[in-house]
């Protein structure tokens, strides 16, 4: 819950500095020229981490939130900024992944002679990207909710196309487009909200707003805007090619961080401005849209020859993830609370971050080393790059569920919540994506493990430091279930004291082995198992199945490939709006 | 006296406005770009010239008839330049 | 009919056929165009909002005001940096298509560019 | 119907009509004029709105500039328009057309039934309109009430030229923006550019200076300023800066840095940050504004220009 008080608590200074301090490292950066860009980073980074590491430890003395009223001018004239226990977690979260990515890509983009534009962007969008989430984080207003938004899809899209190639180019226009379409709805939903009740402050509208016409029209618009840059499907059209074409430490920040942003918002706007009229039927909606993320995403993901885009559609699964937590947050009075299931929902993002940064940078080093990305080519990289095959192994195992891993936590919590509102059916969408997470790590894992034909030749030799740097990132989202969460999500001691167990254990296996199931039967390259004897035998044993689904998941390639074309999703688009809009109506 | 200033003003904006619907017609119905550069400009110099002096009994200052004055100025010398240029233009591609 | 009605009627259509632009128009540059449009009918929303709320002897409520401002800037940001890529796009590929036909290929050139 | 009326509904008509046009047009050159000539009738809807404020701002940067930069990307993609031609079958515009009429006939509807009681914040922006000093309630929503979004949208306007420019070749990277413009020295348009700029830029620092209590400001101000340059510009007198140029980039920061710096002197010594002391209120705010009318006039002109494309 965000403070109801308006007035600057003290420590609320610190909320201000978490914005200003990257926004002056870009200016900064600016100014002093393209030699000491990464200077200023690297000289902004560790003082944008202690404010995050201040506001984690002042929010529990003031009894969980933080305000500060700008210019000293209480709502609605003024602007508030306001943190809670999600907020310093999203802030801390941000703080680790950006110093993670900024060591890693020290190297990849060092200021030398003849490259001095890739750094000069990277670095000023970087700094610019953490402005605007820790705006996005702290934010009490909805318009500069809108403008923060609106500063992160700016600092975003020049980094898809920092290599200047003509498909990530092609990928960074179709990003733009769509985000800016996203962004009109969701400034329409504001000014219906300001025409109605005369102020866009998240707490003010918290009290005044109620379920009359106008505002769930706003509200279907907001949230189908912020679908749209959330990229959840189908409004996922520029989330592939965008994620797959950017450096390695840009695609870490645009899918660990970026699509973060715009979720936050939603979730602001869903469980603070507007807790009761959302409509069981729009949150059941939603978490089915979520479903459908999962299992098109994955089988997708497993027929992608390249890392990358397999690591991009991956992306789209686990945002569908994220929404699953919707229908589970509803209370006995039809509101929407800041319980267990939004705890779940949180850890899941915190979780995602960092394994899926941790991801793409554990990829990006294996395309620098081979020179290609290729899954069915990078055999014998366990040997050759042990330390990012182990990055990704440990992010993939974070990310599937394993203890302790904050994705295990997150499952507990939901899990707990479909059994406490007796919706079994979103119970079984848990395991399953879970076993869908561990297919495509399992596939990845198989085909890096195994031995390669002759001996291989690395193009490059990723600098340690990069490969530490991401394997710090994958064990820390592996070690999140141990962290002590209690002074800033309603977490209970019961959910983590299950984490360990016979039954914990066997329910991981059950995952890790119905993912390799998955694994062999729905990717379509030869399978490193198949080179065994009794790999061959099971493989032939199976093969009209493998057929079967094989042609069932070129068949959801297809899909999503229509669905991915420009005027199906625009269109699908708008009828999410409409449905949403609808649905909220029908539970008013 | 504001009687007559009212019929002043009413009569001036009105031969303006008729410039302005003659210059449209003209842009419309002309068969070349000059010719219609011509009825364009027309249209420009003198119906927005009328319409300014309609205009400058209605202003409450001398500060406001200039400021008046001066956007009829700048709209002439703008309209002046651009209109030459459309001209150069269309005489160097030989479209006439 | 007050001019508060007409004015936001006149809106929700631009708003209406910017949408529609923005789905149909296959070259970027319409669909930048009819961004445009679309963004220029949600600005007036809240300029009605604003007339709707004039009092204390302004005629229009200052603070949908100041937002239109900052929006519309924000949107010719947008336009600026979508024209920027598009040009780059037609000088990098000979042509403005956004169809997706590039992204699941294989890449053939793995140095990049 | 009194005569008020009736002047609005035909304005509303040609508006919509001209909407229509832009969209259906077959031609994208002869859309982004339709847009431009839209943009500069909306400017007068806003006027009977009486929001001057952003009539100006919605004809100086909405329609005038943004109609420049279309009008521009018009003029050099012309050759591309055949490639892109995979324009959707009719089923499909047929859908999209139903479903963009639903969401315009959702969002009339919720106008239309928006409260009686308007809800209004115009009484107390007026009501502390004192501790500004500055009559123009817009701007003292703009520097004032809501300073931080003014701050972090000149962040997005910095962001969007680095966004620009990081599309150069490395090779052309430190050069020079836009193509380079080739003029008759004593043609024309060099007069023009000779005898306009002076008078222009009078008007561009009246329009800030006025700002404070009658309609103007930093944007509207900065925006014929950097017409006036990228008038020159395309005459041939001036050219644009090399991007590496120290005193481009000092400018291009100048604004949104004075204005964090007077944000933290309110932090560290005043009330809040971005609260200013009463009793120079509206110094600090005007001087944040004469910086930011520079940043401002020196951002669109480079947003207009473009990539750096030449060596310097």
């Amino acid at each position: 819950m965000l403070s109801p008080a308006l007035e600057t608590s003290a420590g609320g200074f610190l909320l201000v500095l978490s914005i200003v301090v990257p926004v002056a490292g870009v200016l900064l950066a600016f100014a002093l020229g393209d030699r000491y860009v990464r200077l200023v980073a690297f000289t902004v980074v560790p003082v944008g981490s202690t404010i995050a590491a201040a506001v984690l430890l002042v929010l529990p003395q003031n009894d969980g939130h933080l305000a500060y009223l700008l210019g000293a001018w209480p709502p609605p004239l003024g602007v508030a900024l306001r943190a809670d226990g999600s907020s310093a977690v999203m802030l801390a979260t941000t703080a680790i992944v950006i110093c993670v990515v900024a060591v890693f890509a020290a190297s990849d983009f060092r200021p030398a002679s003849g490259n001095r534009r890739a750094p000069f962007a990277f670095w000023i969008l970087l700094l610019a990207i953490w402005a605007a989430l820790n705006t996005i984080f702290v934010g009490g207003d909805l318009f500069t909710l809108y403008v923060a938004l609106e500063l992160l899809t700016f600092a975003a899209v020049p980094l898809v196309s920092l290599e200047g190639r003509a498909e990530t180019l092609q990928a960074a226009l179709r990003y733009l487009l769509f985000a800016l379409l996203g962004s009109i709805l969701y400034l329409m939903g504001t000014a219906l909200f300001y025409g109605l009740y005369g102020t866009l402050d998240i707490v003010l509208l918290s009290h005044r707003a109620s379920a009359e016409p106008g505002a769930l029209i706003a509200a279907a618009l907001m949230t189908t805007g912020l679908l749209a840059k959330t990229a959840l499907f189908p409004l996922h059209l520029w989330l592939p090619p965008a994620h797959a074409g950017a450096p390695a430490a840009a695609s870490a920040i645009l899918s660990g961080l970026v699509v973060k942003g715009s979720f936050f918002i939603l979730l602001r706007l869903w469980f603070n401005v507007r807790p009761g009229m959302s409509g069981f039927a729009a949150a059941q909606f939603l978490a089915a849209l979520g479903a459908g993320a999962i299992v098109v995403g994955s089988i997708v993901a497993l027929r992608q020859e390249r890392l990358k885009l397999l690591v991009a559609y991956s992306t789209l699964a686990q945002i569908g993830y994220l929404f699953l937590m919707f229908p589970l947050a509803f209370n006995a009075s039809g509101q929407l609370e800041s319980g267990q299931a939004l705890a779940g929902g949180l850890l899941q993002t915190v979780s995602h971050a960092t394994a899926k940064a941790a991801m793409f940078l554990a990829v990006g080093s294996i395309y620098a080393g081979f020179g290609h990305d290729r899954v069915t080519g990078i055999r014998g990289a366990a040997r050759a790059l042990p330390l990012s095959v182990m990055t990704f192994a440990l992010a993939g195992f974070a990310l599937m569920g394993v203890q302790p891993g904050g994705a295990a936590l997150a499952k507990e919590l939901l899990l707990q919540e479909t059994a406490r509102t007796g919706q079994w059916w979103w119970a079984g969408v848990l395991q399953v994506g879970g076993m869908f997470t561990a297919a495509y790590v399992v596939l990845v894992l198989a085909h890096a493990l195994s031995p390669p034909d002759q001996p291989v030749a690395l193009v490059a030799k990723p600098p340690r430091s990069s490969g530490l740097a991401a394997l710090a990132l994958a064990l820390c989202s592996l070690l999140l279930g141990l962290l002590p969460w209690e002074p800033y999500l309603p977490i209970t001691y019961a959910a983590e004291s299950k984490l360990f167990g016979v039954e914990a254990l066997v329910k991981l296996l059950v995952t890790v082995f119905g993912g390799a199931a998955l694994a062999i039967l729905l990717s379509p390259w030869p399978h490193p198992l198949a080179f065994s004897a009794a790999g061959k035998t099971i493989m032939h044993l199976i093969a009209p199945l493998r057929r079967t689904c094989i042609g069932l998941g070129s068949l959801v390639e297809t899909g999503d490939g229509v669905l991915r074309q420009w005027s199906t999703a625009s269109i699908s688009l708008l009828l999410v709006a409409l449905l949403l809009a609808a649905l909220m109506f029908v539970a008013n | 006296m504001n009687f007559a200033r009212d019929i002043m003003t009413i009569a001036c904006v009105s031969t303006g406005a008729f410039f302005f619907l003659a210059g449209t017609v003209g842009l419309l119905r002309f068969p070349d770009t000059l010719t219609r550069l011509h009825a364009l400009t027309k249209a420009d110099n003198l119906g927005l010239g009328f319409v300014v002096l309609g205009l400058l009994p209605q202003a409450g200052g001398l500060r406001d008839g200039l400021k008046l004055m001066s956007i009829w100025m700048f709209a002439l010398l703008a309209g002046a330049t651009v209109s030459q240029l459309i001209a150069r233009t269309v005489r160097r591609s030989g479209a006439g | 009919m007050s001019s508060v009605s007409v004015f936001g009627l006149c809106a929700a259509a631009a708003v209406g056929l910017g949408l529609y632009g923005l789905i149909t128009n296959p070259q970027p540059l319409r669909k930048i165009v009819a961004f445009n449009l679309l963004g220029s009918g949600v600005f007036l929303l809240f300029g009605i909002v604003g007339r709707r709320g004039a009092a204390a002897g302004v005629g229009n409520d200052p603070v949908p005001q100041a937002l239109v401002i900052t929006g519309i800037v924000v949107a010719f940001s947008a336009t600026a940096l979508a024209i920027a890529l598009l040009l780059r796009l037609f000088h990098a590929a000979g042509s403005t298509t956004l169809s997706s036909r590039a992204p699941t290929s294989p890449r053939s050139d793995p140095s990049g560019g | 119907m009194s005569i008020a009326t009736v002047f609005e509904v035909a304005l509303a008509a040609v508006v919509l009509g001209l909407a229509i046009w832009t969209i259906a047009v077959p031609e994208t050159y002869s859309a982004t004029v339709g847009f431009v000539a839209y943009g500069l009738l909306v400017a007068l809807i806003w006027v009977r709105l009486d929001a001057v404020d952003v009539a100006l701002t919605e004809a100086a940067i909405g329609g005038g500039l943004g109609g420049v930069v279309l009008l521009g990307a018009a003029a050099r993609l012309r050759d591309a328009e055949a490639t892109a031609a995979e324009r959707p079958d009719r089923f499909t515009r047929l859908i999209a057309a139903i479903l963009s009429a639903s969401i315009a006939a959702a969002l009339g509807l919720a106008i239309l039934i928006l409260p009686d009681h308007a809800p209004t914040l115009a009484p107390v922006v007026a009501a502390n309109a004192g501790a500004t000093g500055m009559a123009n309630p817009v701007t003292n929503v703009l520097m004032a009430f809501r300073g931080m979004d003014t701050m972090l949208e000149k962040v997005v306007l910095l962001l969007t030229v680095v966004g620009v420019w990081s599309l150069a070749s490395d090779r052309a990277w430190g050069g020079r923006p836009g193509p380079h413009h080739e003029a008759d020295p004593h043609g024309v348009l060099a007069f023009l550019a000779r005898l306009l700029p002076p008078a222009g830029i009078v008007v561009g620092i009246y329009m800030l200076w006025t700002g404070a209590d009658h309609p103007g400001g930093a944007f509207q101000g900065g925006a014929v300023l950097a017409s006036m340059w990228l008038l020159a510009i395309m005459a041939g007198l001036a050219d644009t800066p090399p991007v590496s140029s120290r005193w481009l980039r000092f400018i291009l920061v100048a604004g949104p840095g004075l204005f964090l710096v007077v944000g933290l002197g309110g932090l560290c010594f005043g009330a809040a940050f971005l609260a200013y002391p009463v009793a120079f209120a509206k110094p600090l705010i005007l001087g944040i504004e004469v910086a930011m009318v520079l940043t401002i006039a020196a951002t669109l002109a480079l947003l207009l220009a473009g990539a750096p494309e030449r060596n310097a």
